[in-house]
């Protein structure tokens, strides 16, 4: 006979909410009429991201949930909460910068320059499934760093990504370059993910569970097993690198983060490496954090690797984008180096506290940095090569002086929120006698600084093209983005003392003595 | 009364007002008052410090982000004192002095001059400093407007010569950062207040890495032979008002550090390392006066003649003699009154003439006899002529260094001989000859440019024949260093009187 | 006798000794700031405040005579200068004031022949500012109490004498001259700055209060150290051997200057310094005291020898006064027993060697500005009181019995001689050149037909500028019987210098004399031979090697040139590429590099799907193998 | 007695991983992908019988769903991408690069 499950839905509702929302955008894309659907679609997510967000708080005050919830498949603990306030207020800003028809095709079935496309256009006609669509990937998001098996974070993973796949086709200009993306996007995430379920196969077959916690204890139990534990560990550890972009898995960011349409590619920026590094930090601190030992030094490789293959690759980069992708595969190293600065309950906390601050400082720059992409544009569409840059600081000065910030707090300069994101990194990972790694992370992002400098220099130090691409009036989304993300550059960047806090005790409630 | 927040804030404040006021004119008259109430306050609060009271006076400690150990901790010794003065009387003479800077360039008047009030409050916030955390974000964050300034507003190498300026100050930042990360862990004290930290590190070996992490950063900035030569660079292509700021503050800010945070944080390290430093110390000094002898371009030989002097000043630091110590504090406030003159000279001439290479001129003295005598006093201050104020900071540095480190200090005072050569062959071959035919009908300098120079010289010829107050303000601040550093002065062979 | 105590003193003129400097530094002031404005009376207030600050020295030397010769140094302090190191102070004692009254006395007298002189120039205004900027810093050279305030005057009056020496600015010669006369200098005073170093690091002061008396208990190292250093210095500021190269291309300045700073006063510091330390630093028979009077005779026979074969008049002065100098410092190494003497022809040679600038000065405004004395000739009759005054001054300078020069000079080559024969001889051989150089600079002038370039209508100088001419003169004839007789100025020195158990007794014609004045006869009769009686030729012959020698300053410019200037700037340009090519190129090549790593790395980045699964396909055989080696190990 | 299940599975990843790598046709990496996806099947179930418990047969199942889900993706992005280039060759869609 069977016992029903025990479902502890208030700690769930975030998740539930979005996900009921994303279905609920399906029914509305199936049975209301064309012109309806934009003004049902943008109320109903932004309602239900701002109603989970408000739930995730009122699970917080309400204290934060020791035993995982739903028979052990999902925690919600206090970084589950962090991140998911994050990712929350971070999705919630990109579906402010996806209102903006202009960004997605009229017909994604439609060949580019047909005739039917042409139609589409004139009729007016926009993909309001990517609102849908957005929803399902947020919920992904959401429960891929907050999942507590194996199988639930491949689900999450593929949950998360699979709308990503097609958000990524979606763009209305340089339509080929978008599915070029999307399909290198779709098939190197397919390839990495079975990477991901092999050693998660090869895990179950060392611990006969997938339960991270039983996974953990098992390390001690389990003798003469190791060939399936490190062979599981390291496939699992491929799969979710490669969502973070960590060399020598970084090679498809460039080219998504390019052809997906620019705010696609802010929600993939932000989002997505938060809810990834969530489950990074789930998989190797909780189930594997006894091995450190084993998976330091390989760690330690794949960081210093990372920050300086991002750093160093984006000097000779022409596209914005491009250049963007680069710089977070840069960040992503940096992050790395939090995630090897494990130790007794303390250090845990400290290097948790200062990933989580750095994953939402991060995150918010980046998605303003996207979003004044998206104001700068060409005839043709955005005006991503550097070279249209040029001179941009006296045509708009304002905007580019917005960029210029952004770039800074990207290179850490302090009175920056990006300053303290590194600081606190580099802080945890000293304080865990990382110190050559972070001697490594300065350098990187000394070079690194390099191309963001680059950019400044050409918006305000050159001499504007005589066809320098045009300025759009921001859609009232668009200017709420930015300007929201200045203003938390610069508070962070001034008084980082709340969102450290709230960081610290999200970490400190996990790791109690 | 808060008196550094309150001169921090003017500033702030001032730049913000001037950034939003359209027009021009009023723009830079603007910036004039702010800077000179500035200065009204800082002279107000220089008056009030007493030189043998406290060591650190006018503080102002509260936390910022406990979770670093961070505090918004701001006061000042003698040493800050004197220097925070030095930014305070240089920023309204660079304004006046840049008045036509800006359109120079056709570029935003306002916001280069906005951008001069806001390195004005970093100024007085990196010497006032007492949270190391604190130093080190001012230390950063100065770098961006001087970029700004440099970049937009310089002369055709401008983008080159910024990126340069940026990097290589931020490589010795981000190395500095790993130090200042590290000194807080080790020390763990939870708190970055110079005082808590002031003999926290005990082991020599983290004591010498960190001093590295420091004093590399501080070599950069200073900058000290062989990380110089973005200097001359930045100082070429910068308008001769950020120029002035440059080299008269921002690189002072090295030899600040050095005396302050790698002396007295790390004291057994710093004893190690003086013989190198020494070392590097001298090389730049006399290394310095024989490229600057070989420059064509008058700001780059400038730039050199800096490099020189910046040796001299590290000389002194690392001498670890009051008198060294304190000529080399005061060398940083006399250099800035001299080389802020000469560069200011030379950017009225090269502002007149269109031109900074030297061959372009000649005879200059003829039509201009009083820019041509303003440009030798200020050249006679460089090459530490006596009764002009730099020879009483160079004297003191030399005789105490002299005092320890006999053979440097020799080695060094033929810079004394180089400096008469570049200084004086530059005159010659602009002010002096007969008057090239591109410089005649040059205009003398107008009443602008001669109140911009007279407070300087003032100054320079003022403090050549009365160094006491600035040196009884120093004095103390230095010995309370040394003290820390556990140094004494190495007493007079002969005490008393033999036959 | 050991010098006195330094007493200290207040009140009084001597109280009030500061006035000395401040009166013309004042002046200095005025007329360099005050501008054009100043144009109109700006000389006579030069004049005015150069001759009051000479009006206070005589009060204060009647002050100073009032006390016991024993209660002759009066300390005065001023203000505190550099904590701890030095302070503001004056020392006015014989010997300070002295200088005090020779600078101040000859100054004014060329302050007031450079109205006459200076007046056709557009600049007379500056021209004075600098004088009275001269004359402030000279004072504060010998007057002050310690060795940075004497630092302070002595470097004052190389910047002084580099305006005035390039005063004629828009001449590139002068300019030159200038920056080499300063650089030259500096060599010098660095010396001195070095002794100091040595000085206050030693006895922990500076002030000869302290430095003096303690100068006993240092070793003989440290003492002969700062001795020849001081003695670095002294060349420098004196135009002595290695260091006398500038003095000669000095002469661009305007004539006054040649008198005043390049004769008279600023060029005699050296032995004011050596004096002035003599007892402390040169005691009899040491090293230090030895090569000073090495120094001093190569110097008297070098410029002696260049004096020879100079047609440009003031060049030819240049090289006597270099001469002169060097028998100053012959005395001056000769211990407490040649102060004395040294002094006394050094202000006996202020006079006559002022008087003969001057006149020289007077010829050159009649003959406009020609210095080419083969271009002269037979001018005695048209410039009466000029040829009188000159005369005189020639025969001081040679030594002619009873004059000024006749006294002091033989005092010193008496006193070499009881030193040391070779000395003595070379300083009588030395007598009998100054004889015939002197002697054909006089017959080519004054003598002999006339050779004047077309233009020149040669006349006797105003009033404004004979008078000085006549009041030197008498200087010339009388001072130097009256210092020397009855050992006047010995005795009076004696507290400040200290001075010889037994005081030395004056013997006319002593054999020494006697030999001195067949030399100095000889070389006359010799000038008047081939410069008197014979023809002029209007350009030099070719000469005898010796003769080209001379001319040539003995080679120095060229071994300067060898040895310094050609290496310095081989050195310069190499340091500059060093710097562009080496550090700048390091830092610049290690950016390309980056850059071309970069550049390179990105086509890695194929944007073929498959090469990226590859990359993943491999990258993760790799860590997987990587984790399983490490973790089995 | 499991080990060869697990030796089938990892070979079958092997080939799917292989193919991947060197098939041009997007169908065919895709599928190719499935492959991998189906031979971590087995190993799950291989691993569900070695342990004794049910946990890996039910992962399969959700394996497959999932794989389902990926396929309904996949397939609409090959296409659209088919139908403007006429081909569905991989190695055509190299626009983005460097």
């Amino acid at each position: 006979m069977i016992t029903a499950p025990k479902i502890e839905y208030l700690q769930l509702a975030p998740l539930l909410l979005v996900f009921g929302a994303a279905v609920l955008g399906v029914l509305v894309e199936a049975f209301t009429p064309r012109y309806l659907r934009r003004a049902i679609q943008i109320p109903v997510t932004l309602l239900s991201l701002a109603g989970a967000f408000a739930l995730t708080i009122v699970q917080t005050l309400k204290g934060v949930p020791t035993e995982p919830s739903a028979m052990g498949a999902v925690a919600v603990d206090g970084p589950t909460l962090f991140i998911w306030g994050t990712i929350l207020v971070l999705a919630f800003v990109c579906v402010l910068l996806v209102n903006d028809e202009e960004h997605f095709v009229a017909a994604a079935s439609a060949v580019p320059g047909s005739a039917e496309e042409e139609r589409a256009f004139i009729e007016g006609n926009v993909h309001t499934e990517v609102y849908p669509l957005a929803l399902f990937a947020i919920g992904g998001m959401l429960l891929f760093p907050a999942s507590n098996d194996l199988l639930i974070m491949f689900v999450a993973l593929e949950v998360m990504s699979l709308p990503l796949y097609l958000l990524c086709g979606l763009a209305r200009r340089r339509r080929l370059l978008s599915q070029e993306a999307a399909v290198k996007y779709f098939l190197l995430g397919a390839f990495s993910s079975a990477f991901f379920l092999y050693g998660t196969a090869l895990l179950y077959g060392f611990a006969g569970s997938v339960d991270l916690a039983k996974i953990a204890a098992a390390l001690g139990s389990v003798a003469g097993q190791n060939g399936l534990l490190y062979l599981g560990a390291a496939l699992v550890g491929v799969g979710l690198l490669f969502k973070i972009g960590a060399a020598p898995f970084q090679a498809w960011k460039p080219d998504v983060y390019q052809g997906a349409p620019t705010p696609v590619t802010a929600l993939m920026a932000a989002g997505t490496l938060v809810a990834a590094f969530g489950a990074v930090l789930r998989v190797f601190w909780v189930a594997l954090g006894n091995l450190i030992w084993s998976w330091e030094p390989v760690m330690w490789a794949v960081a210093i690797l990372t920050m300086v293959v991002g750093a160093i690759l984006a000097i000779t980069q022409t596209d914005i984008k491009r250049m963007l992708a680069y710089s977070s595969v840069a960040h992503a190293g940096f992050l790395l180096v939090g995630v090897i600065a494990i130790g007794d309950a303390k250090q845990n906390s400290l290097a948790l506290g200062a990933i989580l601050f750095y994953l939402a400082v991060y995150g918010v720059t980046t998605i303003g940095a996207f979003a004044v992409v998206t104001m700068v544009r060409d005839p043709g569409g955005e005006a991503w090569h550097l070279s249209r840059w040029a001179g941009l600081g006296k045509r708009s000065p304002k905007l580019a002086g917005l960029f210029a910030f952004f770039l800074l707090a990207f290179a850490g300069i302090p009175l920056t929120s990006g300053f303290f994101g590194k600081y606190a990194v580099f802080q945890a990972a000293v304080a865990d006698h990382a110190t050559p790694l972070v001697v490594v992370g300065v350098i990187s992002s000394a070079i690194a600084a390099f191309f963001y400098v680059r950019v400044i220099v050409l918006m305000f130090f050159s001499d504007p093209a005589a066809d320098g691409p045009t300025v759009v009036v921001p859609s009232w989304g668009t200017a709420a983005v930015v300007g929201f993300s200045a203003l938390a550059t610069v508070v962070l960047g001034v008084f980082p003392q709340p969102v450290l806090d709230l960081a610290k005790s999200a970490a400190g409630s996990l790791f109690v003595g | 009364m808060p008196w550094l927040s309150i001169l921090m804030g003017v500033s702030v404040l001032g730049a913000l007002g001037v950034a939003f006021i359209k027009d021009d004119r009023l723009a830079k008259q603007a910036t004039l008052v702010v800077s000179l109430v500035v200065l009204a306050l800082t002279v107000a609060m220089a008056v009030q410090f007493s030189p043998n009271g406290d060591r650190f006076q006018f503080a102002e400690t509260y936390d910022w982000i406990p979770a670093f150990g961070v505090h918004y901790a701001v006061a000042v010794d003698g040493v800050a004192l004197v220097l925070i003065l030095l930014s305070a009387v240089l920023v309204p003479i660079v304004v006046l002095a840049s008045w036509h800077e800006a359109e120079a360039g056709k570029r935003s008047v306002r916001t280069y001059f906005a951008l001069l009030l806001v390195l004005e409050a970093m100024m007085i916030g990196v010497f006032a400093a007492t949270d190391v955390f604190l130093f080190y974000v001012f230390f950063e964050a100065m770098l961006i407007p001087m970029y700004f300034m440099i970049g937009s507003y310089g002369g055709a190498q401008r983008s080159y010569a910024a990126v340069k300026f940026l990097l290589y100050s931020l490589f010795g930042g981000l190395l500095m950062l790993v130090a200042v990360i590290a000194l807080y862990t080790v020390a763990g004290k939870n708190s970055f207040l110079f005082t808590d930290l002031l003999g926290a590190i005990k082991d020599p070996t983290t004591q010498k890495w960190l001093f590295l992490g420091f004093f590399i950063a501080f070599a950069i900035k200073a900058p000290l032979w062989p990380f110089h030569t973005w200097l001359p660079d930045a100082a070429a292509q910068a308008p001769a008002g950020a120029a002035v700021l440059l080299v008269g503050v921002l690189d002072k800010v090295g030899t600040y550090g050095m005396l302050r945070f790698c002396l007295e944080l790390f004291p057994e390290a710093s004893k190690w390392a003086t013989p190198v430093v020494i070392a590097l110390a001298v090389i730049g000094i006399v290394y310095g006066a024989i490229v600057a002898i070989g420059q064509t371009d008058i700001k780059r030989l400038i730039a050199y003649t800096s490099i020189s002097h910046f040796g001299f000043i590290a000389m002194g630091v690392f001498a670890m003699t009051t008198n060294a110590a304190s000529g080399a504090t005061l060398y940083m406030v006399n250099h800035g009154f001299s080389t802020g003159a000469l560069f200011l000279i030379a950017g009225f001439l090269i502002y007149r003439r269109g031109s900074q290479f030297i061959d372009d001129y000649g005879g200059v003295q003829k039509v201009a006899p009083i820019l041509a005598g303003t440009f030798l006093v200020a050249g006679l201050s460089s090459l530490s002529l006596p009764g002009l104020s730099p020879f009483v900071s160079e004297f003191l540095v030399l005789t105490g260094t002299f005092q320890r480190y006999a053979v440097p200090a020799v080695i060094a005072a033929t810079g004394v001989i180089l400096a008469a050569v570049y200084i004086l062959w530059m005159y010659q071959r602009t002010m002096n000859g007969p008057t090239a035919e591109a410089v005649q009908g040059m205009k003398d300098l107008n009443h602008r440019e001669r109140w911009v120079l007279i407070p300087l010289i003032a100054l320079i010829i003022g403090l050549g024949f009365f160094p006491k107050p600035m040196l009884d303000v120093i004095n103390p601040a230095v010995k309370e260093t040394l003290t820390n550093v556990s140094v004494t002065d190495p007493a007079p062979a002969i005490a008393k009187e033999g036959q | 006798m050991e010098p006195a105590e330094i007493i200290s003193h207040t009140g009084g003129v001597i109280g009030a000794g500061w006035l000395l400097i401040a009166l013309p530094l004042l002046g200095a002031a005025v007329l360099l700031l005050g501008g054009r404005r100043t144009d109109k009376w700006g000389h006579f207030l030069g004049v005015a405040l150069a001759v009051a600050s000479f009006v206070v020295a005589v009060l204060a030397f009647v002050q100073l005579l009032g006390f016991a010769p024993g209660e002759r140094r009066r300390g005065v302090a001023l203000y505190e200068f550099i904590p701890g190191v030095a302070n503001m102070g004056l020392l006015i004692d014989p010997l300070s004031i002295s200088f005090a009254l020779l600078i101040t006395g000859v100054g004014s007298l060329i302050h007031i022949y450079s109205i006459g002189y200076m007046s056709h120039d557009t600049d007379r205004r500056r021209f004075f500012g600098y004088l009275n900027l001269f004359v402030a810093a000279m004072l504060l050279l010998v007057l002050a109490d310690n060795y940075v305030a004497l630092f302070i005057g002595w470097e004052g009056v190389g910047l002084a004498s580099y305006l005035l020496i390039g005063f004629w600015q828009y001449k590139p010669s002068a300019a030159t001259a200038a920056k080499k006369a300063f650089v030259v200098n500096r060599v010098g005073d660095f010396g001195l700055l070095i002794a100091i170093f040595i000085m206050f690091s030693t006895f922990g002061s500076v002030a000869f209060a302290d430095v003096f008396p303690k100068a006993g208990g240092a070793s003989a190292g440290t003492l002969t150290a700062i001795g020849l250093l001081l003695l670095l210095g002294a060349c420098g500021k004196s135009a002595q051997l290695p260091l006398q190269s500038w003095l000669l291309d000095a002469m661009e300045g305007p004539t006054p200057v040649s008198a005043l700073i390049h004769a008279a006063t600023m060029v005699t510091a050296g032995v004011y310094l050596v004096v002035r330390s003599g007892a402390a630093f040169f005691p009899a028979d040491s090293t230090a005291s030895l090569v000073v009077t090495i120094v001093g005779v190569a110097t008297l026979l070098a410029g002696a020898i260049i004096g020879t074969a100079k047609d440009d008049i003031k060049k030819a002065l240049a090289g006597s006064t270099m001469s002169q100098i060097g028998y100053m410092m012959l005395a001056a190494g000769l211990g407490v027993a040649g102060y004395a003497f040294a002094i006394a022809h050094l202000i006996t040679h202020g006079f006559f060697k002022a008087n003969l600038f001057l006149g020289a000065g007077s010829v050159m405004h009649g003959m406009n500005d020609e210095v080419d004395m083969r271009k002269y000739g037979g001018l005695r009759s048209l410039m009466p009181i000029t040829f009188v005054t000159f005369l005189i001054g020639y025969l001081a300078i040679i030594g002619f019995p009873l004059l000024s020069g006749y006294f002091t000079k033989d005092g010193i080559i008496e006193t070499a001689m009881e030193h040391s024969a070779i000395l003595g001889w070379l300083a009588v051989i030395g007598a009998g050149i100054t004889g015939f150089y002197m002697s054909r600079l006089v017959f080519m002038t004054f003598f002999g037909e006339r050779r004047w370039a077309a233009d020149a209508h040669p006349h006797e100088s105003p009033s404004v500028m004979t008078w000085p001419l006549i009041v030197l003169s008498i200087g010339s004839i009388g001072l130097g019987g009256y210092l020397i007789l009855s050992n006047r100025l010995m005795v009076f020195l004696g507290p400040a210098v200290g001075q010889p158990e037994e005081l030395p007794a004056f013997h006319f014609f002593s054999p020494v004399g006697l030999a001195t004045l067949a030399l100095v006869a000889l070389g006359a009769a010799y000038a008047w031979l081939k410069y008197g009686r014979a023809e002029v030729p209007a350009v030099a012959p070719r000469g005898s090697f010796l003769t080209t020698f001379a001319r040539r300053d003995l080679y120095g410019d060229a071994l300067n040139e060898a040895l310094f200037m050609r290496p310095g700037q081989w050195l310069t340009r190499l340091a500059v590429f060093f710097d562009n090519r080496g550090i700048d190129g390091v830092v610049n090549g290690l950016a390309a590099g980056i850059g071309g790593t970069s550049g390179r790395l990105r086509r890695i980045q194929t944007g073929y799907v498959r090469s990226y699964a590859l990359s993943i396909f491999i990258g993760a055989a790799v860590l997987a193998g990587a984790w399983f080696v490490v973790g089995t190990l | 007695m499991t080990t060869h299940y697990l030796v089938l599975s990892a070979l079958l990843f092997a080939i799917g991983g292989i193919g991947v790598l060197v098939r041009r046709n997007a169908i065919v990496v895709f599928m190719c992908v499935e492959l991998m996806l189906n031979a971590c099947n087995l190993a799950f179930v291989t691993f569900a019988r070695q342990h004794g418990n049910i946990e890996g047969q039910v992962i399969a199942f959700f394996v497959m769903i999932v794989a389902a889900a990926e396929v309904v993706v996949g397939l609409a992005i090959i296409v659209t991408i088919f139908r403007t280039r006429r081909s569905a060759s991989v190695d055509d869609a190299s626009l983005l690069k460097y």
